[in-house]
C-alpha cells in the first residue's frame, strides 16, 4: 500500500510496452489517458460542486435551495445539464462562428489546465514542471482570451462591454496575484508546485506569509469573477456579460468553467499556502495525502462561497482603484519584505518563521494605519462636500 | 522519422501556418487570434528546446499580455466586426518580392552556418534547463546585471511613455484618470 | 533527433513572413504583428542556438529574455502611439498617415 | 560588525543627511540640525569603534585595517576605491570625529537656536544681534558636506578618494566662507578663497597624474609601503634633477600650500573669517587645513624616499621645512599686530600649521601627527572661543545700542568675570597655544618638534621656529589680556553675558583635550614624569612607517628653550597690555613705529598680488587682448582684407558674375527644380514603401556578400 499510484501507472506502461509500442509513444498515450481521465472526473465533480455551492448560498440567504430533485435536491445539477443538452442552439446572427465556438472550450480549457500541475498526492500529479507556478499563470491568460473572444465574437453591444469589463478586471487582478504567487516560490526556494508542497512539510507557508495568502486569496477570486467581483456578468447591469449570446452546452461549458474555477482556486491557496497533501500519516499512505488535500482544498472553497454570499457587488471605479491603489502596492511591499527578511534570516527553521510572521505583523499594522487615515481623509472630504453641496455626498473608492 | 521530429513537423508547419494569416488574413482581429496560434507554436518549440521557462514566459508575456493588447487596440481603433476597405498595400507584390529575396539571403547566411548540418545537441543542459544558473546570471555582476537592468529600466520608460502618449488631450489638462 | 537546420529555415521563413506583414499591412495594427513575429522568429534562432551549440552557457536563454522584454515595450508604446493618432485622425491606415508626405 | 566595514561607513551619515536637509527637512529647523548630528554622531560613535578596534589590533602598521573594492572597471585596470585606517589616519579621524562633533553642537547656539526671528534679519546676511540665522538649516546641511568630505578623506586608503575629499571640502569652504553673501567682504573672501586653493590643487591634480603614470597606482599601500617602487621613484630622474619621487612630492606639496595656507599662498585665510565663527573653527582651523599637514604627513615616505634617518634632507624636504618654517615666523609677525580677535587666531593658526609642515621637513613625522593632533584641538576651542566672545559683545550691542565692531579686541576687556566658562577654557587653549610648560597639550608636542630638530642639527630650523614660539606665546596672552583681563572697554563689553550651553559645553570638552592630549605623547626620557605614561604618539603613530623611527634622545637645550620662550613671551605679553586704556591706540605702535603698519598690513602681500598677480591678468585680457590684440590688430587686418576684397569682388561681379556665373547657375537651378518636381513622387511617405526598398538592398548585399564572394 506504498505507492498505489505508482503502480498503477508501472502497471498501465508495462500493459501497453506489452503490446509492443515503443516506450515514448507508450509514455505519450499515457499522458492523454491520465488528461482524459482527469478531466472527466473533474467535469463530474462540477456537479457536487453547483448542487452543493447552490445549497450554501441557499442556506447563506435563508432560502431551502435545490430540494426537489432526489434526496436533498443533490440531482438538481442533473437535471439541468439534461435540460442544457436539450436545449435547440441557437446561433444569434452576424457571429463570427470560429471564434465563438472556439471561446468556451478555451475558457474550460484555462480552469481544467491548471490542474496538470497540481499534486493530489505523494508522487500523483499530472507532470512536475520545474515552473509550475508560472505556468498557472500563462494558462490564466488563456481564460482571459477565451473571454474576449467570447464577447467579441458574439455580435453584441453588452457582450462586448462584458468582455471588456472581464478583461479590465482579470488583467489588473492577474498582478497582484502573480506578485503573490513570487512568495510560495521564494520561501520554497523554487518554481516547481511539488516542491512548494514538499517544502511546507514542517509548517505551512501561510503561518510565514498570511498577508500574501490574503492578498492571493482575494485578488484570486476577483480573477475568477464571482461576487463580489462579478462585473464582467453583473445581471443587473450588463444582462449577462460576455455570454449572453451563448445558449445550451456553450452556455453550460462557461458554467461549467465557473463553478471549477471557484474550486480551483481553493485546490491552489490550499497547495501553495496550507501544505497541500502534506498531513500525518500522508507520507506512508498516499490516499490519506489525497483526502488531505482535497479537506483543505473544500474548506478554502466554502470559504469563498461564504464571501459570495455575504457581500454586495463593488462598482468598476471601487474594483478597480481597489487593485491598483491598494492590492498592487500591498502585493509589492509583501514580496520585497519578504526576500529581505528571508535573506537576512540566515538559520532556517522556526526563527525564520518566526521572524516573516513579525515582518508580515508590522507590515498589517502599517497598512491598516495608513488605510485608517485614508478613510478619515475621505470622511473629512465627504464632510466638506456635504456642507457645500447641500447633502449630495460623492462616492469615493475605498 | 522519430515522435520529436514529427512533433517539430507539425508544429512548425502550424506555426508558419499560422504567421501565413495573420499577415494575410482579411479580418484584423483573426490575425491576432492567428497570432496567437503562432506564438503558441513557437512556445511549443521551446519546449522542444527545453527551455521551458522561456515557453511558459512565452505564453505569458505574448498571449497573456502582448496578444491582449493587440486585440484590445484592433477592437478600440476600428469600428468592431466591421473590416472595409483593402487590407494590403497597392504594392504589396513589391512587399513579397523583397520578402523572398530576403529569405533568399537568409538561407544563403544560415547555409554558412558551420553546424548547419549538425544532427543533434551536442550535450544536455542542466537538470532544470539551466533556470537556477539564468536566475543567478541575471543578477551577477560580471554577467547580465547590467543589460538587465537596462531592460527593466526601458520596460519602466514604456510603461510611463505609453499612458502619457495614450492618454486623451482632455484628460491631459485635468491631469488623469 | 531535430537537425540544427531545421529550426534555422523555420525561423528564417517565419522572419520572412513577419518582413511581409511589416511591409505590405495598411493596418498599423497589423505592422505591429508582423513586428511580433519576426522577433519570434529570431528569439527561435536564439533559443536553438543556445541548445544546440552552448548548452553550458546561459546568454541565449538571457537574450531571448531581453527580447521579450524588448517585445513589450514595444508593443505598449506602438499600441499608444497608434491609439493616440486614431483619436487626432481617426484613421489607422498608414497611408492616410501621410503629413510627412509632399 | 567588521570595522573594515565599520570603516567603510563612517562618511555615510553625514552625506545622508546633506541629502535630507536639502531636499525634505529644510522647512523645519529642529528636524535639520537634529538629523545633522544625529548624523554626525552615529558617524562619531563608529569612528571611535573604529579607532578602538584600530589601537588594540597588533601591528597595525603592518597590517592596517582595510577594504578596497573595484570602483570603475576601466578594461584591464579598475581604478580601486577602498578604506585603510593604519596608525596616522586612526589618530586623524579620533580629532576629526571628536572637533566635528563638538562644532556641530556648538552651531546650534551660535545661530541662536529658540531665539525668534528678527523681522529685518535677511537671508545672507549676520543677525542683528540674538536672532536666529535665516539660513539655518542651510548651514547644517553644509557642514554636514564638509564632514563627509573630511572623514572620506581621512578614511581613503588612495590618493584619488583623497582628492575627492579634498575638493568636496574646498567647495564647502567656499559656500560657507560666502554663507553670509550679503556682505561684500564675504563674496570676495570666498572667491579669493576658492582662486587660491585652486592653484594648488592644479599642481596636485598634476603631482596625482605624475604619479599614477608612474606607477600605475594611487593606492597607499602599493606606493608607500613598497621598498621597491619607493626606491624606483627614488632613483629614476625626472627633471630639473629631482627624482620622480620628489617631483610627485613637490607637486603635491604645493596642494598643502595651498589647503592647509603656507607661505606664498597663505593669504586666503585670514579672509576666510569672514565666514560664521563654527566654520572658521571647523574648517579653518580643526580638519580642512589640517588634511592639508595630514596630505604631507602621508606623503612623508615618498618626500623622504632616499633619505635614512638623520642623514642630509632630499630636495623636496628641504622645500617642505624650508616652507615650513618660514611660514611660522612670517604668519607669526603679522598676529601679533592684527587687533580682530579672529584674525589673530587665523594667522596664529597659519603659523602652528608652519610648525607642522617645517616638522615633516626635517623627518620629524611623529612630532608632525602629535602637532596636528593638539593643535586641531585647542585651536578648535580657541576659535569657539571667540565666536562665544564675538556672540557675548554682540549681545551687549544689541543691549545697549552701541556700535562698535565686535570683534576688535580693543574693544573688548574685563570679560573673564561676564562669561567665566569661555575665560576659563580659552586660557586653557591659549596656553596650550603658547605652549605654557608640562600642563598643555601643545608644550609636548612644540617640545618634540624642539628637540627633533635640534638633535638632528637642523639649527636654522630650530632656531626659526623658537622664534616663532616667542611671538606665539606673546599675541595669545596679548589676545588674553586684552580680550578678558582689565576693565571693559565698551559698553557693549560691559553689557556681554555668558552663551548658551551648547556652546559653553563643547568648549569643555574640547578644554578637557587641549590639556589631556599631551599626555598621549611625553618623552620616555623626560625628566621625573618620562615614562609614567607610555609615549603612546611615538609607538602607536611611529608604526606608520616602514622603519619606525627612533625615539630622539633628550637634550635640555630645546626643553629649556622652549619653556623659556613661551614664559618669555607670556609675560611680555601681559606686561604690554595689562593696562590698555580704552579708545588708546595699541602700545606696540610706538613701540615698533612703522614695522608695525608693515605687520599690520600682513607685508602688503594683498597688495603685492593685487599689483603683480590680478592687475596684469586684468590688463592682459582687458587692455591687451581685447582692446589691442583683437580691437586693432586683428580687426584691422580683417578690415583691409574685407576692403580690398569688396573691391575685387564688384569688380569680378559687374564682369563675371553676372552674366557668365549666374547664367549657368540659374540654369542649374532651374534644372535641378524642375528634376525635383519631377523626382519628389519618389518620397510618397509611404514608410512601407522606404521600407520595401531598405530590405530589398540588405538582402541583395547579404546574398552578394555570401554568395558571389565567399
Amino acid at each position: 500500500m506504498g505507492d498505489p499510484f505508482g503502480l498503477i501507472g508501472q502497471w498501465l506502461m508495462d500493459l501497453v510496452t506489452g503490446w509492443g509500442m515503443q516506450p515514448v509513444a507508450a509514455l505519450t498515450l499515457l499522458r492523454f489517458l491520465g488528461a482524459a481521465i482527469l478531466a472527466t472526473v473533474l467535469l463530474l465533480v462540477c456537479f457536487l460542486l453547483i448542487v452543493a455551492e447552490r445549497k450554501l448560498l441557499g442556506r447563506f440567504q435563508d432560502r431551502y435551495g435545490p430540494n426537489r430533485v432526489g434526496p436533498w435536491g443533490v440531482f438538481q445539477t442533473v437535471a439541468d445539464f439534461v435540460k442544457l443538452i436539450g436545449k435547440e442552439i441557437v446561433v444569434p446572427d452576424g457571429i463570427d462562428k470560429p471564434v465563438y465556438w472556439l471561446a468556451p472550450l478555451l475558457v474550460v480549457m484555462s480552469v481544467v489546465g491548471i490542474w496538470a500541475v497540481v499534486p493530489f498526492a505523494p508522487g500523483f500529479l499530472g507532470t512536475d514542471l520545474n515552473v509550475g507556478i508560472l505556468y498557472i499563470v500563462s494558462v490564466g491568460a488563456i481564460g482571459t482570451l477565451g473571454i474576449i473572444m467570447a464577447g467579441w465574437s458574439s455580435n453584441n453591444k453588452f457582450a462586448l462591454l462584458g468582455a471588456f469589463r472581464a478583461v479590465a478586471q482579470l488583467v489588473s487582478y492577474e498582478i497582484p496575484m502573480v506578485l503573490t504567487l513570487l512568495v510560495p516560490t521564494m520561501l520554497a526556494g523554487s518554481m516547481g508546485i511539488a516542491a512548494i508542497v514538499e517544502a511546507q512539510k514542517d509548517m505551512w507557508f501561510i503561518t510565514a506569509a498570511p498577508l500574501a495568502a490574503l492578498v492571493f486569496l482575494i485578488s484570486s477570486v476577483a480573477e475568477n469573477g464571482r461576487a463580489p467581483f462579478d462585473l464582467m456578468e453583473g445581471e443587473s447591469e450588463i444582462v449577462a456579460g460576455f455570454n449572453i449570446e451563448y445558449g445550451g452546452l456553450a452556455f453550460g461549458m462557461f458554467y461549467v468553467g465557473e463553478f471549477l474555477h471557484a474550486f480551483t482556486v481553493g485546490v491552489l491557496f490550499s497547495t501553495l499556502f496550507l501544505g497541500g497533501w502534506q498531513g500525518p500519516g500522508a507520507e506512508q499512505f498516499p490516499l490519506l495525502g489525497l483526502v488531505y488535500f482535497f479537506a483543505k482544498a473544500f474548506v478554502v472553497w466554502f470559504i469563498t462561497v461564504w464571501i459570495r454570499g455575504s457581500f454586495p457587488r463593488v462598482r468598476i471605479d471601487q474594483l478597480l482603484s481597489l487593485n491598483w491603489k491598494f492590492l498592487t502596492p500591498l502585493a509589492l511591499l509583501i514580496v520585497s519584505l519578504t526576500a529581505v527578511v528571508d535573506k537576512l534570516a540566515v538559520e532556517q527553521g522556526w526563527s525564520r518563521i518566526l521572524a516573516l510572521l513579525a515582518a508580515n505583523g508590522a507590515l498589517f499594522v502599517g497598512t491598516m494605519a495608513v488605510l485608517g487615515a485614508y478613510g478619515r481623509s475621505v470622511r473629512l472630504r465627504e464632510e466638506r462636500l456635504r456642507a457645500t453641496a447641500g447633502g449630495l455626498s460623492t462616492g469615493i473608492a475605498r | 522519422m522519430t515522435v520529436l521530429q514529427i512533433v517539430f513537423l507539425v508544429t512548425g508547419f502550424v506555426t508558419l501556418l499560422a504567421g501565413v494569416m495573420v499577415v494575410a488574413s482579411p479580418k484584423l482581429v483573426h490575425a491576432a487570434l492567428w497570432l496567437i496560434v503562432s506564438l503558441a507554436g513557437v512556445a511549443v518549440l521551446f519546449v522542444l528546446l527545453n527551455a521551458n521557462f522561456l515557453a511558459v514566459v512565452q505564453v505569458v508575456v505574448y498571449i497573456g499580455a502582448i496578444a491582449i493588447l493587440i486585440i484590445f487596440a484592433v477592437m478600440l481603433t476600428r469600428r468592431v466586426m466591421a473590416d472595409t476597405g483593402p487590407t494590403h498595400n497597392p504594392s504589396w507584390w513589391l512587399a513579397l518580392i523583397s520578402a523572398l529575396v530576403l529569405l533568399g539571403g537568409l538561407l544563403a547566411l544560415i547555409l554558412q552556418v558551420p553546424a548547419f548540418a549538425q544532427a543533434g545537441p551536442t550535450a544536455q543542459p542542466a537538470a532544470d534547463s539551466g533556470l537556477s544558473d539564468l536566475g543567478t546570471a541575471l543578477v551577477d555582476v560580471n554577467r547580465f546585471l547590467l543589460p538587465f537592468e537596462v531592460a527593466s529600466v526601458l520596460l519602466l520608460a514604456a510603461l510611463i511613455g505609453a499612458m502619457a502618449i495614450a492618454r486623451p488631450a482632455d484628460a491631459a489638462e485635468e491631469g488623469g484618470e | 533527433m531535430i537537425p540544427l537546420s531545421w529550426y534555422l529555415i523555420l525561423s528564417a521563413l517565419l522572419f520572412c513572413v513577419g518582413a511581409f506583414g511589416v511591409l505590405a499591412r495598411r493596418n498599423a495594427v497589423g505592422i505591429l504583428m508582423g513586428i511580433e513575429l519576426m522577433l519570434n522568429a529570431v528569439n527561435l534562432n536564439l533559443v536553438a542556438f543556445w541548445r544546440y551549440l552552448t548548452p553550458g552557457l546561459i546568454a541565449g536563454q538571457v537574450f531571448t529574455l531581453i527580447v521579450f522584454a524588448v517585445a513589450a515595450s514595444e508593443a505598449s508604446v506602438g499600441l499608444a502611439l497608434i491609439i493616440s493618432i486614431y483619436r487626432r485622425r481617426s484613421t489607422v491606415v498608414v497611408d492616410e498617415i501621410n503629413l510627412m508626405k509632399w | 560588525m567588521r570595522p573594515e566595514i565599520l570603516t567603510l561607513l563612517i562618511p555615510l551619515p553625514p552625506l545622508l543627511a546633506f541629502g535630507l536637509i536639502v531636499l525634505f527637512t529644510n522647512r523645519s529647523n529642529r528636524l535639520s540640525h537634529s538629523v545633522a548630528i544625529g548624523a554626525m554622531l552615529l558617524s562619531w560613535g563608529m569612528a571611535m569603534a573604529v579607532f578602538i578596534a584600530a589601537v588594540t589590533a597588533p601591528h597595525l602598521g603592518e597590517h592596517p585595517i582595510e577594504l578596497s573594492f573595484p570602483w570603475l572597471p576601466t578594461g584591464a585596470t579598475a581604478l580601486s576605491i577602498g578604506v585603510l585606517i593604519d596608525p596616522l589616519s586612526a589618530a586623524t579621524l579620533f580629532f576629526v570625529a571628536w572637533t566635528c562633533l563638538a562644532i556641530f553642537v556648538y552651531s546650534v547656539g551660535y545661530h541662536n537656536y529658540g531665539q525668534p526671528r528678527e523681522a529685518h534679519d535677511r537671508a545672507g546676511l549676520p543677525p542683528h544681534g540674538g536672532g536666529l540665522e535665516p539660513m539655518y538649516a542651510r548651514f547644517f546641511a553644509f557642514i554636514s558636506l564638509f564632514a563627509f568630505g573630511m572623514l572620506t578623506l581621512v578614511v581613503s586608503d588612495n590618493l584619488l578618494l583623497l582628492f575627492v575629499g579634498w575638493e568636496i571640502m574646498g567647495l564647502c569652504s567656499y559656500l560657507l566662507i560666502g554663507f553670509w553673501f550679503g556682505k561684500d567682504s564675504a563674496k570676495k573672501a570666498m572667491v579669493k578663497a576658492f582662486m587660491t586653493t585652486r592653484i594648488g590643487d592644479v599642481f596636485m591634480l598634476l603631482g596625482l597624474a605624475y604619479l599614477y603614470s608612474a606607477t600605475g597606482t594611487l593606492n597607499y599601500r602599493a606606493i608607500l609601503a613598497n621598498e621597491e617602487v619607493l626606491h624606483h621613484l627614488a632613483t629614476t630622474p625626472a627633471f630639473l634633477g629631482l627624482s620622480i619621487a620628489g617631483a610627485c612630492g613637490i607637486l603635491l606639496f604645493m596642494g598643502t600650500v595651498g589647503k592647509s595656507a603656507q607661505f606664498p599662498l597663505h593669504v586666503w585665510l585670514p579672509d576666510a573669517m569672514e565666514g560664521p565663527t563654527p566654520v572658521s573653527a571647523m574648517i579653518h582651523a580643526a580638519t580642512m587645513v589640517s588634511a592639508g599637514v595630514y596630505l604631507t604627513l602621508r606623503m612623508f615616505p615618498l618626500l623622504s624616499a632616499g633619505w635614512e634617518e638623520g642623514g642630509a634632507l632630499t630636495t623636496p624636504m628641504l622645500v617642505v621645512s624650508a616652507v615650513g618654517a618660514f611660514t611660522a615666523l612670517f604668519a607669526a609677525t603679522i598676529a601679533v599686530a592684527k587687533n580682530d580677535i579672529k584674525r589673530v587666531l587665523a594667522y596664529s593658526t597659519i603659523s602652528q600649521l608652519g610648525y607642522m609642515v617645517a616638522a615633516v621637513g626635517i623627518g620629524a613625522f611623529v612630532a608632525a601627527a602629535f602637532h596636528l593632533i593638539t593643535h586641531a584641538f585647542f585651536k578648535a576651542l580657541l576659535f569657539l572661543g571667540s565666536g562665544s566672545v564675538i556672540h557675548g559683545m554682540e549681545h551687549g550691542e544689541h543691549e545697549t545700542h552701541a556700535h562698535t565692531d565686535p570683534q576688535d579686541m580693543l574693544n573688548m576687556g574685563g570679560l573673564r568675570s561676564k562669561m567665566p566658562a569661555t575665560f576659563w577654557t580659552f586660557l586653557i587653549g591659549g596656553l596650550a597655544l603658547a605652549g605654557f610648560p608640562l600642563i598643555t597639550a601643545g608644550f609636548w608636542s612644540k617640545d618634540e618638534i624642539f628637540a627633533d630638530a635640534f638633535a638632528n642639527g637642523r639649527l636654522l630650523v630650530f632656531g626659526t621656529l623658537a622664534l616663532a614660539a616667542l611671538l606665539t606665546a606673546f599675541y595669545t596672552m596679548r589676545q588674553i589680556t586684552l580680550t578678558f583681563l582689565g576693565q571693559p572697554r565698551t559698553q557693549a563689553a560691559g553689557h556681554a553675558h555668558e552663551s548658551k550651553w551648547t556652546m559653553t559645553l563643547p568648549l569643555i570638552v574640547l578644554a578637557v583635550f587641549a590639556v589631556a592630549a599631551g599626555w598621549a605623547g611625553i618623552p620616555e626620557d623626560f625628566p621625573l614624569i618620562g615614562g609614567l605614561l607610555p609615549n603612546w604618539m611615538h609607538d602607536f603613530v611611529g608604526g606608520t612607517l616602514l622603519e619606525h623611527p627612533h625615539p630622539v634622545a633628550f637634550s635640555p637645550i630645546p626643553l629649556l628653550t622652549s619653556i623659556g620662550v613661551s614664559l618669555l613671551g607670556l609675560l611680555g605679553g601681559w606686561l604690554v597690555y595689562r593696562n590698555a586704556k580704552a579708545g588708546a591706540p595699541d602700545p606696540l605702535i610706538r613701540a615698533l613705529g612703522p614695522v608695525h603698519t608693515l605687520l599690520k598690513r600682513k607685508y602688503y602681500f594683498d597688495e603685492l598680488y593685487e599689483r603683480f598677480v590680478v592687475a596684469p591678468a586684468y590688463w592682459l585680457a582687458e587692455t591687451f587682448t581685447y582692446k589691442f590684440l583683437d580691437g586693432k590688430v586683428i580687426d584691422g587686418v580683417l578690415h583691409t582684407i574685407a576692403l580690398v576684397a569688396g573691391s575685387v569682388g564688384t569688380y569680378l561681379r559687374r564682369y563675371i558674375d553676372l552674366p557668365v556665373v549666374n547664367g549657368a547657375g540659374d540654369l542649374v537651378g532651374e534644372s535641378i527644380k524642375r528634376a525635383g518636381r519631377g523626382g519628389r513622387v519618389i518620397q510618397t511617405g509611404r514608410v512601407q514603401g522606404y521600407l520595401v526598398v531598405g530590405v530589398a538592398f540588405v538582402a541583395l548585399l547579404l546574398s552578394y556578400v555570401l554568395l558571389v564572394r565567399p
